[in-house]
């Protein structure tokens, strides 16, 4: 392939190389060479989305025609700033824990089971990924679904060492799928009114139809679907077991970009296709989006302090942010998407990094581990336990952290919005936050009763550190991020 | 006419096949009228004209899926424990909840929809009828259905293609892989597979 | 014509064959009258062609012979084995082995 | 497996035509109802029924487990690699336009070509799907520890 | 068309498979079974299928495979296409679900909801009886 033929393909080449080198990587017997094959796919789909953003930047957006049929009678990729934003996001973020992987999951998992992990790891970023690009109703609905399953896969792989994987598998898997045949209900009905499917053409289309009761339903139950999958509160109940029985390398993964896609999805379904409902789309934010978002913050945070499981704390941790991310998307001014897509970047750095970190004490420990276990891990693995703490610390939103200047969005555009009391709440929660990590912290540090020698897992250096100075670097100079994050909510919102 | 009953008769006994699945609590004759549901429901395509999809429910649903449950409950208990609604109202009163608020909003809306078969409704005259042209003028492939399937959305089929894949390795993995524990593989007994799981 | 009534008897078999099922009294009495439902059905599917005017769509029926065939085959060797397997899978006292077990 | 000659003979007699029902199916879908999902189960489902009567190992001697997961693998690389193919010849992904030098022609080659895809990796996995869940032994994974 | 009751009859259709879905959904809901989950969500799936189909059908119009004959109209052939695709997606999820399901009986010996989750409650606490010993775990 020459070079133009690449620049030209970019948006397939995302998806198709993940997808396309999985089948590969399944049907090789030897763990190190599946491996490599995994970070290649991974590492190539983080170079096209690097160049497509590369693409974006003058503020342009074009669509990729796959199969060369125009839209609406065939598919199409959409190449804008939030759909380039987000895929650069979660490539990168893949890219690097697929470096990790090697260690870290063949600690945990059978070695000739390995070829298929990481097959379905591949399956699962470049279904995530073809969540993001694309631009039709029902080719979402599929990559759903790969997503889901390959995720079920990776789950239910922590069975080897912990047999409540497989229950957290099922539980994943059914609730997915009643979300997606939710989503899928939305969308019949939205296209029994409209005949179309692709979402541009459904944006022109739908404030013109008559039935709007039918809008208002189609709209309630792709939303639903969505959420689900974005592991909103109430409907998140899936995620804290997901993440915590999961292999490690998985749940760093899987916290890093599984719910970012449905979360910038979500987005995508208020602002892009039912943009021309505005009143439909205000009330369904004011009354039920924001609502959902405080009960997740509050919820995920209190049930983390309460947690002693590291793993199942980070993921109500998880539960928390997501509900920052929505209640961002909520407030629905352009500075509020804006803050929404930030912390949606900075989030996937901040998770990826701290369940890395967790990931390297459980290759130590060689088991789960819960909080007592952790006790002097700070002095035997100083060097990964800072790594932890920055990341931790830019959870907690400390100045010249990137976690900050997540906050410092957020509350700037509550504050131009004039919600007032969520902004307290959201500076109340923050500061419960800092509970949940000063129990960690205190524990890392106390002295361990035996005086254990330091040892280190230096596999694990790069990737891990890669995350933590992302998280010093966006802290000080968050232009970039900011930009593109702005950017993207620009071409959202319209440029209001 | 004639389809027009049979629509009325085959709905009839979907409902019918329903309402027995929810009150049998033996998993094997609820596993049976599963792939009753599936076959009913391929009838029923058939008399909607979407004949490729009763080709592939019947043969999807009423086959592989109830083969793959029947070869399924050889090793499950047979029966199921006491259902939630022998224990009172109270354990499914949310779910009943949930499923009457869903289902009352779904005919608010499908009243409003176009009537099934009015022509003129949107699908109808939207995006369709480009693919009932082009597939005799240009593609020159009577069925519709593959030149939209393998072509103008040949990508959703992709994604298609690859969820089998999906499904298939992670019952490979589950069921002929070596989940059982990393340890007993790391200490040199790999591969104890029974003799039938997979080799590769 | 003649089609419309072919398909108003089978619609009559199938409603027997579900009484049938429905009733048993042994478990295969209910397989037995499931098959024919099968049965009926790739009849009804077939006759349905001829009313609708695309007879062409046998194809169906012949397919659901094939898998009706299989589908049969499998629940009887479950039924006989207690199990899909070379070694019938697990003991399963209790399948009905003949005695009534079913709904 | 089983001893019954009547069940024996049957299969024998039924498992040539069943597959060739299927690739009538898989080949003929362009003019009928049909297409490679549908003849893929078709096949396996010839397969299914020899691995029910003559046992489980002799499916696995007619199909082994590595040619059973290449064939699934293999389907799906079929499938992207006509995608790729559009690539290469200037075209866009899944672009069968490009693949011969009329535009018609060209749809034909790729659809076959997809469908052929589809076909074998759903064959591959219904396959593998009936032999993994009849061979399953329970007892290999009762022994699950937690940590 | 002509009134909200003649509404309500043409649109039977849709009715009885919104009443179909939403017994699947309930089914998925509120059973403890874990296969009765798992064929609730293939009916539920299944009756939406319904639904598509039933949007995408033509009075008078026949199947979307063109005949040579005069002007004769067709179905819609997209939903097919959409449905065909969910068909496939929907077998992977009850075949993967069902893999798990095995899975689950295998390690915890039960396939009913609470059950397990009261297991789970057990295994969360230290297991000093089992030990680490491998030997006897086979």
């Amino acid at each position: 392939m020459s070079l133009a033929q690449i620049i030209a393909n970019l948006p397939a080449l995302v998806v198709a190389i993940p997808l396309l080198l999985s089948p590969v990587a399944a049907m090789i017997p030897v763990a190190g060479l599946a491996w490599m094959l995994a970070v290649i796919g991974s590492g190539a789909a983080f170079l096209c989305a690097l160049l497509l953003q590369g693409a974006v930047t003058g503020g342009e957006s074009f669509s990729y025609f796959l199969g060369s049929w125009p839209p609406p009678w065939g598919i199409e990729f959409v190449v804008d700033a939030p759909s380039a934003f987000t895929v650069l996001v979660m490539s990168g973020l893949a890219f690097v824990t697929t470096l990790f992987a090697r260690t870290a999951l063949l600690a945990e998992i059978a070695e000739a089971d390995a070829g298929k992990a990481y097959a379905a790891w591949l399956l699962a970023c470049g279904g995530l990924s073809g969540l993001v690009m694309t631009g039709d109703v029902f080719n979402l609905f599929v990559f759903l679904e790969i997503s889901a399953l390959s995720s079920v896969i990776l789950i239910a792989l922590g069975a080897g060492r912990d047999r409540r994987a497989l229950i957290a598998g099922y539980n994943y898997l059914v609730i997915g799928a009643v979300g997606a045949t939710l989503y899928v209900i939305g969308v019949g009905f939205i296209y029994a009114v409209t005949g179309s499917l692709n979402m541009a053409d459904l944006a022109g289309r739908i404030p013109e139809v008559p039935q709007t009761t039918v809008v208002m339903v189609g709209f309630g139950f792709m939303m639903a679907g969505i959420l689900v999958k974005a592991a909103i509160f109430p409907v998140h109940v899936w995620l804290p077991a997901a993440y915590a029985f999961a292999p490690s390398a998985v749940s760093s993964l899987l916290a890093a970009i599984a719910t970012k896609a449905a979360l910038y999805v979500m987005a995508r379904i208020i602002f892009d296709i039912f943009a021309g409902m505005p009143d439909m789309t205000g009330f369904a934010l004011q009354f039920v989006l924001v609502p959902l978002a405080l009960g997740g913050i509050f919820v995920g945070t209190i049930l983390a302090i309460y947690e002693n499981d590291i793993k199942k704390l980070l993921a109500f941790s998880s539960v928390a942010q997501i509900g920052y991310i929505a209640l961002a998307f909520g407030v629905s001014t352009t500075a509020g998407i804006a803050a929404g897509f930030i912390h949606i970047g900075n989030h996937a750095m901040i998770k990826g990094g701290l369940f890395v970190a967790v990931s390297a004490y459980a290759v130590l420990l060689g088991r789960r581990i819960n909080l007592t276990q952790m006790t002097g891990l700070g002095r035997r693995m100083p060097i990964t336990t800072t790594a932890f703490l920055i990341c931790g610390l830019s959870l907690v939103g400390l100045p010249l952290t990137a976690g900050f200047i997540s906050k410092l969005y957020l509350v700037r555009a509550l504050l131009e919005a004039e919600m007032i009391i969520i902004l307290g709440l959201v500076l109340a929660s923050s500061a419960l936050s800092v509970a949940y990590l000063w129990k960690i912290v205190e524990v890392l540090w106390k002295p361990a009763a035996d005086h254990a020698p330091v040892r280190e897992a230096p596999a694990l250096y790069l990737p891990l550190w890669i995350l933590a100075i992302g998280n010093l670097w966006f802290g000080v100079a968050p232009a970039p991020l900011v930009d593109a994050a702005m950017r993207a909510a620009m071409q959202l919102t319209g440029g209001m | 006419m004639a389809g027009y009953v049979t629509n009325l008769l085959l709905l009839a006994l979907l409902v019918f096949i329903l309402v027995l699945v929810i009150r049998t609590r033996r998993l094997f004759p609820v596993v049976v009228l599963a792939g009753a549901y599936s076959l009913v429901s391929a009838a029923m395509f058939v008399n909607l004209d979407a004949v490729d999809v009763a080709f592939t429910e019947a043969a999807v649903g009423a086959g592989i899926s109830t083969v793959l449950f029947l070869a399924a409950m050889a090793y499950l208990p047979g029966i199921e424990k006491t259902p939630p609604e022998a224990k009172g109202i109270g354990h499914i009163l949310p779910a009943l909840i949930i499923c009457i608020i869903a289902g009352l909003l779904l005919v608010a809306a499908a009243i409003e929809l176009p009537p099934v078969g009015d022509p003129t409704a949107p699908p109808h005259v939207h995006v369709a009828p480009r693919y009932l042209e082009e597939s005799g003028s240009f593609l020159h492939i009577p069925n519709v259905v593959t030149t939209v399937l393998a072509s103008y959305r040949g990508f959703d089929t992709f994604g298609e293609v690859v969820v089998v894949f999906t499904a298939g390795l992670g019952v490979l993995v589950l069921l002929a892989g070596f989940t059982r524990t990393a340890r007993i593989a790391k200490s040199g007994k790999t591969g104890i597979d029974g003799g039938e799981g997979d080799d590769a | 014509m003649m089609f419309g009534v072919g398909l108003a008897a089978c619609a009559v078999a199938l409603v027997m064959a579900l009484v049938r099922a429905m009733k048993g009294p042994t478990a295969f009495d209910r397989l037995l009258a499931v098959n024919a439902t099968g049965t009926t059905i790739i009849l009804g599917i077939a006759l349905h062609g001829y009313v609708m005017g695309r007879p062409e769509f046998v194809d169906i029926s012949i397919l659901y012979a094939i898998i009706n065939f299989i589908g049969t085959f499998a629940v009887l060797k479950l039924f006989d084995t207690g199990g899909l397997g070379d070694r019938g899978g697990r003991a399963r006292p209790d399948l009905p082995r003949g005695k009534d077990g079913g709904a | 497996m089983l001893d019954n000659p009547i069940l024996r003979v049957t299969a024998k007699i039924l498992f040539a035509p069943i597959i060739i029902f299927g690739l009538y199916v898989q080949f003929h879908g362009d003019y009928g109802p049909g297409g490679g999902f549908q003849a893929g189960v078709i096949i396996a489902a010839a397969f299914i029924l020899h691995s029910l009567i003559f046992g489980l190992e002799a499916g696995r001697r007619l199909v082994p487990g590595w040619a059973n997961l290449a064939m699934l693998a293999c389907g799906v690389l079929i499938y992207g690699g006509v995608g790729v193919a559009g690539m290469m010849l200037d075209g866009l992904f899944l672009d069968y336009n490009v693949l011969a030098s009329d535009a018609s022609k060209g749809q034909h080659y790729g659809i076959l070509l997809v469908e052929f895809g589809v076909g074998l990796t759903v064959t591959g996995v219904m396959l593998a799907l009936f032999h993994a869940f009849a061979g399953f032994v329970e007892a290999d994974y009762a022994a699950t520890e937690d940590e | 068309m002509i009134g909200p009751v003649a509404q309500i009859l043409e649109s039977w259709n849709y009715l009885v498979v919104i009443a179909l879905m939403m017994g699947g959904l309930f089914i998925v809901i509120s059973q403890n079974n874990l296969v009765k989950k798992l064929v609730g969500l293939a009916i539920f799936q299944t009756s939406v299928f319904i639904f598509y189909i039933s949007v995408g059908k033509m009075a008078g119009g026949t199947a979307p495979i063109l005949t040579d004959g005069p002007e004769t109209l067709y179905s819609n052939p997209l939903p097919h296409v959409l449905i065909l695709t969910a068909i496939v997606v929907g077998v992977a999820t009850t075949a993967l679900g069902l893999a798990l399901v095995l899975r689950i009986h295998a390690a915890f010996g039960s396939i009913e909801d609470d059950e397990v989750l009261a297991m789970k409650a057990e295994a969360a606490e230290p297991r000093a009886r089992r030990g680490g010993d491998m030997g006897d775990a086979v």
